[in-house]
């Protein structure tokens, strides 16, 4: 309490009397929407990362029903691996269109990525129909509650991602590539990279050490 | 009204005479007693930055009101003495309280086993809806909704539930910890005087939550070996059948008492819900 | 077709439920009739439902807590005066209805009272704070809003059809799992917050935006607002800690609807994932729920005490702290789960570190006050009542900090105590104190002094009253939600705390007849100047209530106390200011539609009537589609308009 | 805009090089642990490394190659936001498996 006697008062700190000349303010509404659908992607990637710690705490709550190694056919999880990464790979095919204007190249890209994806939601659902007609349900125990939560949140994302991308097509037998539109894409680009990322995470956590046994 | 206020003022000074109504005040249990001392402590602690708060919040209203006009006024006073002292002032606070909570966390762990030139006095406790079951493995006894423990014996709780979510507390002897279904949690005690406490569940389970408490009775050790024998001459046992009925919910139960208690049904209960880490258990820690 | 739906659902099981349930229906019957009367369904619809203008959301938003405030307390009193009389007695609340009312008013009372309060001021304030126009997604704030009023609508709902969960505001499992919970009670809480969690996390998203790219030109992060700063920080936090409740939520649903194990005793379920999610959500909520209180008081700190804030900087870097520091405590929460030593001290310690930067603004703002001139306003009233009472609620969170003491603590009503001390005076006394000092801005007219006095002293000498007999009590060893007792000692504590809850009662008459005079003089109370308070930052440059486009300049910003800066160059010192043409986003209704078949979805669900689940869900993604489709409609304003909205002026209800 | 951005640093060329590359990456990054879990390569230890390197590695990639993180041209509000959610997702995934092991060791085992 006795510092601030000692103190000498500052009366007046330095204002700058003359700001720096500002910019004539113009908002960027496309960038707005581009970081706002970032922080989509940023708050989805924490419901993922809950779910992937979700996932690790269940692995040992098999309660005596089938382990990760009775269940996951690492050949399939490749193959749906290698089907979306090439998604990605054409979606950014369709992204070069886009930056070279060039409108059919657009959507023919986007058909392939789209079939591409359609490939990976059919592998996924074999998987899953598969794994329920052998009693390896996700009511069976946590750790398979824990594995289709995860699994099947992003398959659903997968499945927004074709809706969207089937959308796109039909917008743009309608529409030019408007500013909008190449907006539009640029931000589905986002989130059909961002599932490949999370993607590539349940390859790594869940099917890879879930084939070698018990890795936790 | 004037009549209530007098009514409850004495009501509440009545209260406030009696000792065993202060369970955490006034604790008996060593384990319980420094918990309140680390209570106080800290609170001390806390109120050489709470005084200044309210000290300095009079003297700021008394000094500098506008109707005052006094000519204190200086409206872009700032000082970088009087900002490192507050957030240093607290800072040093903190990192005393921090210190202490680092040591008595780790004295105070309820696994950890107390007195260890005595074998401690095991008791399993299980949570139902809505009462308490404690098993005592060794005397071969089991009894609802009250607990003996001889003085000056460290006890170890094992603790489980067979229901939903319930935390164990005894005010008075020690904190709380929770039980649940397919896990078994620890608590270790020691009661030094006789005496007795109401023990209860804390964690809201259900209708019968309210009434969810069991007396607690610590004993000397012939009064306790007594207990046992009152508790062996009744009839019933509770097997398989008997443990099923208990287990149904039911409120406001009596104390009862079983002479014998099925072999492991601790671990049955237990393992009812979770074979597989019961398993895991066995095998490691033999 | 009606799934579980049947006439069982009606509120018949007792007295109490129906009486409760009938005045809600007969609430909202007389709502529908005064619109009716008043003509005023084509008003209501086109200026206000169909709205996408910030401001008007945010008196929305305000309204909802408001009357959710009235809700969440009418059980408040429920409880106090059902543990008054229910001494060795049953009271008059049956446990399983009083188990509805404390879930309930937890539920309202975080979800529906405080965050459409404070979103609702954040709404109002910061767009105007910043010198912008309007936020940087005007039709999502609209979903956002509606989302959440569905959600709230649902716990409405709950009162007249079925019943609303027992479980708590946390719902633990495995209680709240379909097992233990096999009625609707618990799906009704999980989708009232999914919804509202939605909506919540959309509005996190448009600030952050605003905020960060929507800022007048000289506006740097250093010179904002310490209300923008708490915003921004605020809107990080729902960002990144909604999603933990969307995954307990989410996760706790599937086991109900689809039995799942994630939270089962058996099947290999974990119940202690669910508390750790829950909580990792639960913990930077309550700093959501705080900092928007923080920021109101340091600008009527600032405005009262005719000074500068003192340690501007100190402020911002504490708010800014306690955010980052705020994810990494939440196992505070369940210390007496049986965590170890180790993890237990970590997350204690952790804990009171967040103290340090809470310390340092309590500090600074009582410097602010030092050597300036007071003026006791009510606002100013609030914030006093706050400093003075939110130290003693900080002193008992480092107690309960302490993993040994929360060992005796946990689950009391000391616990209770602790966490109404925080967010009563904390949050609440912050959010009244803001709906009194920016009231003249969005109406034209201030709130009228003596009764909002009076509704002070009452609430603060009622929260008093009711809640230190609850630290007594947690002394005493009493449990939290205890329907009744059998300890003749706690009666006489449970009789003084259900007093101070009628003197919060008489608190609220207080807040309402302070409405009632103050609409009734208004013109007396008008605020001609759009600067009723001698205010500081740049809301107070508008008209009160201020032009559909706040700014018909965009002003330049030379210092963090604009107005001041303003006020002190005189003429001319809005010579920068920069016009540039005016557009307004069209009012759309696909807001509030898209809010409502939400709420339908969500009924739907609760009561596995899947059909129209279906198809609620299928109306949504095809509004959402169909809306992709057009190109925003947006309204250009020529410069007669915006010179004949310039010319209307600041005074009671201008524009509405 | 991001796509002027794009365009101002990119032509179509180097943009559809710069997806090729990273797709290259990208498969042979899950070539390999794929490769060792799939043929039992090396020891379980050395395998759970390597696929915790390559995946680490992988994300990278696509976010250098794919969502083209890159300063300048990536607004600086994207990369604070997703260092903010890298720093809490690890405080997240972190502390819950801290916690809840410990959980597990106490209670379950």
């Amino acid at each position: 309490m006795t510092a601030e006697a000692q103190t000498p008062p500052v009366e007046a700190p330095e204002i700058p009397e003359i700001p720096e000349i500002p910019e004539i303010p113009e908002i960027d509404v496309m960038g707005e929407r581009d970081f706002g659908f970032w922080l989509y992607l940023m708050s989805d990637a924490i419901i993922f990362s809950l779910l992937f710690a979700t996932y690790v705490v269940m692995i040992p709550g098999t309660d005596g029903g089938p382990t990760a190694q009775d269940v996951f056919d690492l050949p399939r999880a490749f193959a749906e691996t290698v089907l979306l990464l090439t998604s990605s790979f054409t979606f950014g095919m369709a992204s070069v269109a886009v930056l070279s204007g060039n409108k059919t190249h657009v959507v023919l890209w986007l058909a392939v990525t789209a079939v591409l994806g359609l490939g990976f939601i059919g592998l996924e659902l074999s998987e899953f129909t598969s794994m329920i007609a052998a009693g390896a349900g996700p009511d069976r125990s946590g750790f398979l509650s824990a594995f289709f939560a995860l699994v099947g949140t992003h398959g659903l994302h997968v499945t927004a991602g074709l809706v969207w991308i089937l959308v796109t097509i039909i917008q743009l037998s309608r529409k030019e590539l408007t500013p909008l539109m190449r907006s539009r894409i640029y931000r589905l680009g986002l989130f059909w990279h961002f599932l490949d990322i999370v993607w590539i995470g349940i390859f790594s956590v869940v099917y890879l050490p879930g084939v070698m046994g018990e890795a936790f | 009204m004037c009549r209530l206020g007098g009514v409850l003022a004495v009501a509440l000074l009545l209260a406030g005479c009696s000792a065993s109504q202060w369970p955490v005040l006034h604790p008996d249990g060593p384990i319980a007693a420094t918990q309140r001392t680390l209570l106080f402590t800290a609170f001390g602690l806390m109120l050489i930055v709470v005084v200044p708060v309210w000290v300095l919040t009079v003297i700021v209203l008394t000094r500098f009101r506008a109707s005052r006009n006094s000519d204190d006024y200086h409206p872009n006073w700032q000082s970088n003495t009087v900002d490192a002292v507050v957030w240093i002032g607290p800072a040093v606070i903190v990192l005393a309280i921090g210190a202490l909570v680092w040591d008595y966390t780790h004295k105070l762990d309820p696994y950890k086993p107390l007195d260890l030139s005595k074998t401690p006095l095991e008791i399993q406790v299980v949570a139902q809806d809505w009462k308490w079951l404690f098993v005592y493995p060794d005397q071969d006894v089991a009894v609802v909704n009250e607990l003996v423990l001889p003085v000056d014996r460290p006890v170890t709780f094992k603790i489980t539930s067979d229901t939903v979510m319930n935390s164990f507390y005894i005010p008075g002897l020690a904190g709380q910890i929770y039980a649940m279904a397919g896990m078994q949690s620890q608590l270790n005690v020691i009661a030094v005087k006789p005496g007795t406490f109401t023990g209860r569940n804390t964690q809201y389970s259900g209708s019968g939550f309210s009434d969810q408490q069991f007396a607690v009775k610590a004993v000397s050790e012939d009064d306790f070996e007594a207990w046992l024998k009152v508790v062996r001459a009744s009839p019933d046992r509770l097997n398989a059948k008997a443990y099923a009925d208990l287990a149904k919910p039911s409120e406001k139960v009596p104390v009862k008492y079983y002479a014998g208690a099925k072999e492991g049904l601790f671990a049955s209960i237990i393992e009812k819900y979770a074979s597989h880490y019961f398993h895991d258990r066995e095998t490691d820690t033999n | 077709m009606l799934g579980k739906l049947s006439w069982d659902a009606l509120p018949l099981y007792s007295w109490v439920a129906f009486s409760g349930a009938a005045m809600e229906v007969l609430a909202a019957v007389a709502v529908v009739a005064i619109i009716t009367y008043l003509r005023a369904w084509r008003y209501l619809w086109t200026e206000w439902l169909t709205s996408v203008d910030h401001k008007r959301i945010g008196i929305m938003y305000t309204v909802l807590a408001l009357v959710m405030l009235l809700r969440g307390f009418a059980d408040a009193i429920m409880m106090r005066t059902q543990q008054a009389v229910a001494y060795d007695s049953q009271g008059y609340l049956p446990p399983d209805h009083f188990d509805q009312v404390f879930s309930a008013h937890g539920t309202i009372m975080i979800f529906f009272m405080a965050m459409p309060f404070l979103t609702g001021l954040i709404n109002f304030v910061v767009p105007q704070q910043i010198g912008a126009r309007d936020v940087a997604f005007p039709f999502l704030n609209s979903v956002s809003l509606w989302l959440t009023a569905s959600g709230a609508g649902l716990v409405l709902a709950s009162l007249v059809i079925g019943k609303f969960s027992t479980a708590g505001w946390t719902a633990y499992p495995p209680y709240s799992g379909i097992e233990y919970s096999p009625d609707v009670g618990v799906d009704y809480w999980l989708w009232a917050v999914i919804l509202s969690g939605v909506g919540t996390t959309l509005t996190g998203i448009n600030f952050l935006v605003t905020i960060l790219k929507r800022r007048a030109p000289g506006m740097t992060l250093m010179r904002m607002p310490l209300f923008t700063w708490t915003a921004l920080v605020v809107s990080l936090l729902i960002v990144f800690a909604f999603p933990a409740v969307t995954v307990a939520g989410g996760l706790l649903g599937l086991d109900r609807y689809l039995g799942m194990h994630f939270f089962t005793n058996d099947g290999g379920g974990n119940m202690m994932n669910y508390i750790n999610l829950i909580w990792i959500w639960g913990h930077p909520e309550v700093y959501i729920l705080i900092l928007p209180a923080f920021g109101i008081f340091s600008e009527i700190v600032s405005t009262f005490s005719r000074k500068r804030l003192f340690g501007y900087a100190s402020l911002v870097y504490a708010t800014a702290a306690i955010g980052l520091l705020s994810f990494t405590v939440w196992l505070h929460h369940f210390f007496t789960m049986g965590s170890s030593a180790n993890v237990n001290a970590f997350f204690g310690i952790m804990t009171m570190i967040i103290a340090v930067p809470t310390g340092v603004k309590v500090f600074d703002w009582l410097f602010t006050m030092y050597r300036g001139r007071i003026e006791m306003s009510v606002p100013m009233l609030w914030t006093i009542g706050f400093i003075v009472t939110f130290v003693i609620g900080g002193m008992s969170g480092v107690l309960l900090a302490i993993p040994p003491v929360d060992y005796l603590m946990h689950n009391s009503t000391f616990l209770v105590a602790h966490f109404h001390n925080m967010l009563i005076p904390g949050a609440l006394f912050g959010y009244f104190a803001g709906y009194m000092y920016w009231f003249p801005k969005a109406f034209g007219f201030k709130l009228d002094d003596t009764w909002g006095r009076r509704a002070f002293w009452l609430w603060i000498s009622g929260f008093y009253l009711a809640f230190m007999p609850l630290y007594v009590l947690g002394f005493m060893g009493m449990s939290r939600r205890m329907e009744h007792y059998d300890m003749p000692g706690w009666q006489p504590w449970l009789i003084v705390a259900a007093l101070g809850a009628f003197l919060i009662a008489a608190g609220i008459a207080c807040m309402i007849i302070q409405l009632y005079v103050s609409v009734k003089n208004r013109e007396a109370l008008a605020d001609t100047t759009g600067d009723p308070w001698g205010g500081r930052t740049l809301e107070w440059a508008t008209a009160s209530p201020p032009a559909p486009y706040n700014f018909a300049r965009i002003p330049v910003v030379h210092d963090r106390d604009e107005l001041i800066w303003r006020k002190e160059h005189g003429e001319g010192a809005d010579k920068d200011d920069i016009a540039t043409p005016i557009e307004l986003p069209e009012n759309t209704g696909h807001g509030v539609i898209i809010g409502i078949v939400g709420g339908i979805l969500g009924f739907a669900m609760i009561w596995h009537i899947w059909w129209l689940a279906v198809v609620s869900l299928v109306a949504i993604l095809a509004t959402i589609v169909m809306r992709s489709f057009q190109d925003e409609g947006e309204r250009d304003l020529t410069d007669s308009d915006v010179s004949a909205l310039e010319k209307r002026g600041s005074g009671p209800l201008v524009g509405y | 805009m991001a796509q002027d951005m794009q365009a101002q640093h990119h032509t179509p060329e180097e943009m559809r090089r710069s997806y090729l590359f990273g797709y290259a990456l990208a498969i042979i990054l899950t070539m390999i642990p794929f490769g060792v879990v799939a043929f039992g390569l090396v020891s379980k230890p050395a395998a759970i490394f390597i696929i915790a390197g390559t995946a680490i590695f992988q994300v990278f990639v696509h976010l250098r190659f794919f969502l083209h993180m890159k300063p300048g041209l990536m607004p600086r509000e994207n990369f604070m936001a997703i260092g903010f959610a890298a720093v809490l997702i690890l405080i997240m995934i972190g502390g819950t498996l801290w916690i809840m092991l410990d959980l597990h060791y106490r209670m379950m085992i």
